[in-house]
């Protein structure tokens, strides 16, 4: 299994953080991770995104030039990474947010509302877990959900750890999802 | 005479400011050379020091020492 | 084997420094490693260490020839443009051979350039940038992992031969995070009587590269250097050779380039094609003699760098029938592409 | 001689912290006078084995080559970095960076103005005589307006090149310092009171209190063109009116 993955949104919808969670359960179920985030300059126009690799063996090159799975968080990410998802990948957008479907044919691509998802459990900020929630479901072997839930507490700052009970829902409520 | 200066001649290199600094003129510059080439500091007149140390102190190269003499 | 974590690269050379009896650090803000001096500034205050943010890479580089020449563990870090205006203080270092650990997160450029990753600092690094005779030790780690261990490595390096050892990454090393093993503390010792502790019970020492007079002093430390030098040469380098032996095509990268390489190799493989890859883990000394032997084999040997081709020239130096060695590199902050490595490769074949 | 048929003291001899050894500064030059009283009182302070003095470029950079105590060189304008360093890794050291004035002010006016503003714990001697002494005497920061160096041969015009820079007011502008005095050694009473301020700085160190920055009015015979004793008589009716002597700041809570 190796699976590259962008995640992409504006910044404060938690991407980064989304990715390194992922690797986090992904680590500690053996496996081998990384995580490469846009930066600096970059975060300041408004879009986010990060690179991850989740492999069964070594990781070579960790950049994800072509992803087999984006998670795409707004429109503008849309249009920046739909054409360059590898054919027979997987893309998961945001329609809560997202106002057009995606174009593409030879790729799966996977309808989530993510926001109106995390509004249900009562946050207004858990979009992200709301995806991570629905791709694990959707690949099981990148990670559990025991781990990602465990994963939580070393991804999340102290001082946003109250939110995790919410958090949780949210993974869950997206996870059994249609 | 309560003391004076010693004067490490071949040290000097003849800046003249212990002449100026000292209160009762008694500091000079020789009339021959030293290993430097350059006239020195001399005291012309021990008897007058009062030993101030103000050429002592204001000597750029540690050239003049300043000794007291003991009472008795 | 210790536990894993997840750590950022810059935040994992930071931890390793402390690791290795680092207390004492200087830097100035400057993207992308900025996670050191945050992480510095955090940490060192909890092992009694000092972090002080300089007015400028030119005073932090500065603060580090103090702290160093009073005997301490230090070092400061920066990106390129940084590195730069650190240039002077490198070579007063060398001259005075005072022992510490410098990092280039390298980023694009030339001038202010841009935040992500390049490698266009390799001749600066290698050649010096400072005046004078002189070299450092450069190391080039290509994962979270070794950006740990090999800072640990630095200091012991630094310590032991008194020299600067420079740390080469790029901002997607910095930036990445992997999975991590803390590196264990070395427990080496190095004694430094010509550290200036005040002159209790000795005569005073001073710390200087001003070689005024008598005409040949100058010329005696610069001999003495490069005895040093020569040593290290000798010792030092390091590299690895991956899948070499038979290896038909030869690619030659260090840090990140490296690492797509890697993945380049393994597809080629798969692919029947017998390529290689032949990594820098020190870019000075420049593993020379290995490289030569990794090249034997091969028909083609294809440098690969984040820059417009620097490294090329030491690999051109250092293999037998040079007109073998072909250049594929991006510069500017843009990634080499494993496809196009391996669509060369297989132009070659043709 | 009378000295062996009499009883006599030393009233005046050299100091432990200096050594033996001829300067290569010209005839009549203030560091030699500055290196003595520096020297002097460390010995007063019995401080010499834990001094450690930091040499710029300009004249006095081989001055460690003079003080029998700790010497470290910095590269031009980065002595108060360097004396950050080794102040911070041995704060028990006594750490002295001794400035000229195009160090201090010119190459090196960031390093100065943010050691200071930090309230380092160590004492800054900065060397004011005018002009760049080492290179040939070329225009520094606090060359006088109208003064004729090797880089204003018209005179220095302050509509092109600025007004000269006014050390201990700059720094007077910062929070941390906790000494300030301007002095110079153009005279015996001056000199002494030169030396009062650097002991004043040291001690400062000594009881941990902080940043002292002491500038002493200083001649460059050579480069001025004059006689040693007309360059101390200009330091006092050209530079004096200028930069005022006298203290700015003595904090001593």
């Amino acid at each position: 299994m190796r699976e590259e993955i962008i995640i992409a949104g504006f910044g404060g919808q938690g991407v980064i953080m989304a990715g390194k969670l992922l690797c986090i359960a992904a680590m500690n179920e053996g496996k081998f991770v990384s995580h490469i985030p846009s930066y600096g300059a970059e975060m300041r126009g408004g879009t986010a995104n990060c690179s991850v690799v989740i492999s069964d063996v070594e990781i070579g090159s960790p950049t994800v030039p072509k992803p087999s799975i984006a998670i795409i968080m707004n429109t503008p990410s849309l249009t920046k990474f739909e054409s360059k998802i590898k054919p027979g990948g997987l893309l998961i957008y945001n329609s809560s947010l997202i106002d057009r479907k995606p174009e593409r044919t030879d790729i799966t691509v996977v309808d989530l509302k993510a926001n109106d998802i995390s509004e249900a459990e009562g946050s207004d900020r858990a979009a992200n877990m709301a995806a991570i929630g629905k791709l694990i479901a959707l690949k099981p072997e990148i990670a559990s959900m025991d781990a990602v839930v465990t994963a939580l507490d070393v991804a999340i700052s102290a001082r946003n750890r109250k939110y995790n009970d919410i958090n949780i829902k949210v993974l869950k409520a997206a996870n059994s999802s249609k | 005479m309560r003391g004076k200066p010693i004067i490490n001649i071949d040290k000097c290199k003849g800046c003249e400011l212990c002449n100026g600094v000292c209160p009762v003129n008694i500091m000079s510059m020789s009339k021959t050379f030293n290993k430097q080439g350059v006239p020195y500091s001399v005291c012309i007149d021990e008897e007058k020091c009062t030993v101030c140390r103000a050429c002592a102190i204001i000597c750029p190269d540690m050239v003049i020492e300043v000794i007291k003499y003991e009472q008795g | 084997m210790g536990k894993q974590i997840l750590m950022k690269g810059n935040e994992a050379l930071g931890e390793a420094a402390i690791i290795a009896g680092c207390r004492f650090y200087f830097g100035y803000p400057i993207t992308p490693q900025n996670e050191i001096p945050a992480y510095m500034s955090r940490r060192l205050p909890e092992v009694g260490g000092t972090f002080l943010q300089a007015e400028s890479e030119i005073a932090a580089v500065n603060m580090v020839f103090g702290a160093s020449a009073a005997g301490a563990r230090v070092m400061t870090s920066t990106s390129s443009p940084g590195m730069s205006l650190k240039q002077e203080g490198l070579s007063y270092l060398a001259g005075a051979k005072l022992p510490c650990v410098v990092v280039n997160i390298m980023r694009g450029g030339p001038g202010l350039g841009n935040i992500a990753g390049a490698q266009g600092d390799y001749f600066q690094a290698t050649r010096g940038g400072g005046n004078g005779d002189y070299r450092h030790i450069v190391l080039t780690p290509a994962s979270v992992q070794e950006m740990a261990e090999l800072t640990v490595l630095a200091f012991d390096l630094a310590d032991e031969y008194r020299i600067t050892v420079l740390i080469l990454g790029d901002g997607y090393l910095g930036q990445i995070s992997e999975a991590l093993t803390l590196p264990e503390p070395t427990g080496k010792v190095f004694e430094k009587p010509w550290a200036l502790t005040g002159a209790k019970g000795r005569e005073p020492n001073k710390i200087a590269s001003l070689k005024l007079v008598p005409d040949h002093v100058l010329e005696e430390m610069n001999l003495s250097l490069e005895r040093t030098y020569n040593e290290i040469s000798s010792r030092e380098c390091r590299s690895e050779s991956y899948l070499t032996e038979d290896a038909e095509y030869l690619l030659v990268a260090y840090g990140t380039s490296s690492r797509i390489c890697r993945a380049a190799v393994n597809e080629l493989r798969e692919e029947g094609v017998k390529a290689g890859l032949f990594r820098l883990i020190t870019a000075w000394p420049f593993p020379a003699a290995a490289l030569k032997r990794a090249s034997l084999k091969a028909k083609k040997i294809l440098t690969v760098e984040m820059s417009l081709g620097q490294m090329i020239e030491d690999v051109r130096l250092s293999v037998d029938n040079p007109e073998r060695v072909d250049f594929y590199g991006r510069s500017g902050g843009m990634l080499p592409e494993t496809e196009e490595i391996k669509r060369r490769i297989k132009a070659y074949g043709n | 001689m009378e000295t062996k048929t009499k009883n006599y003291k030393y009233v005046y001899n050299r100091p432990e912290s200096l050594v033996d050894k001829q300067t290569h500064y010209c005839p009549g030059c203030g560091h030699g006078i500055v290196h003595k009283l520096l020297a002097e009182i460390l010995d007063e302070f019995g401080v010499r084995e834990r001094a450690i003095v930091v040499a710029p470029v300009g004249c006095s950079v081989l001055i460690y080559d003079y003080m029998n105590i700790d010497g470290c060189e910095s590269a031009h304008g980065r002595a108060p970095a360097v004396a950050t360093g080794l102040k911070r890794v041995n704060p028990d050291s006594i750490v002295i960076s001794y400035q000229g004035d195009g160090d201090l002010l010119a190459i090196g006016t960031a390093e100065t103005i943010h050691a200071a503003n930090r309230g380092e714990n160590f004492t800054t001697i900065f060397i004011n005589n005018a002009i760049y002494g080492m290179t040939g005497g070329q225009m520094a920061p606090t060359t006088m307006v109208g003064q004729i160096t090797a880089t204003t041969p018209y005179g220095r015009d302050p509509m092109d090149v600025g007004f000269p820079i006014r050390g201990c007011e700059l720094i007077n502008s910062l929070e941390r310092p906790v000494f300030i005095e301007r002095c110079s050694i153009h005279d015996f009473k001056n000199t002494l009171k030169t030396k009062k301020a650097i002991k004043k700085g040291i001690k400062n160190q000594i009881e941990g209190k902080g940043y002292s920055f002491i500038e002493i009015l200083s001649t460059c015979p050579t480069n001025w063109g004059m006689k040693p004793q007309a360059a101390a008589d200009w330091v006092k009716d050209a530079m004096v009116p200028y930069y005022p002597l006298g203290n700015f700041r003595d904090r001593q809570e």
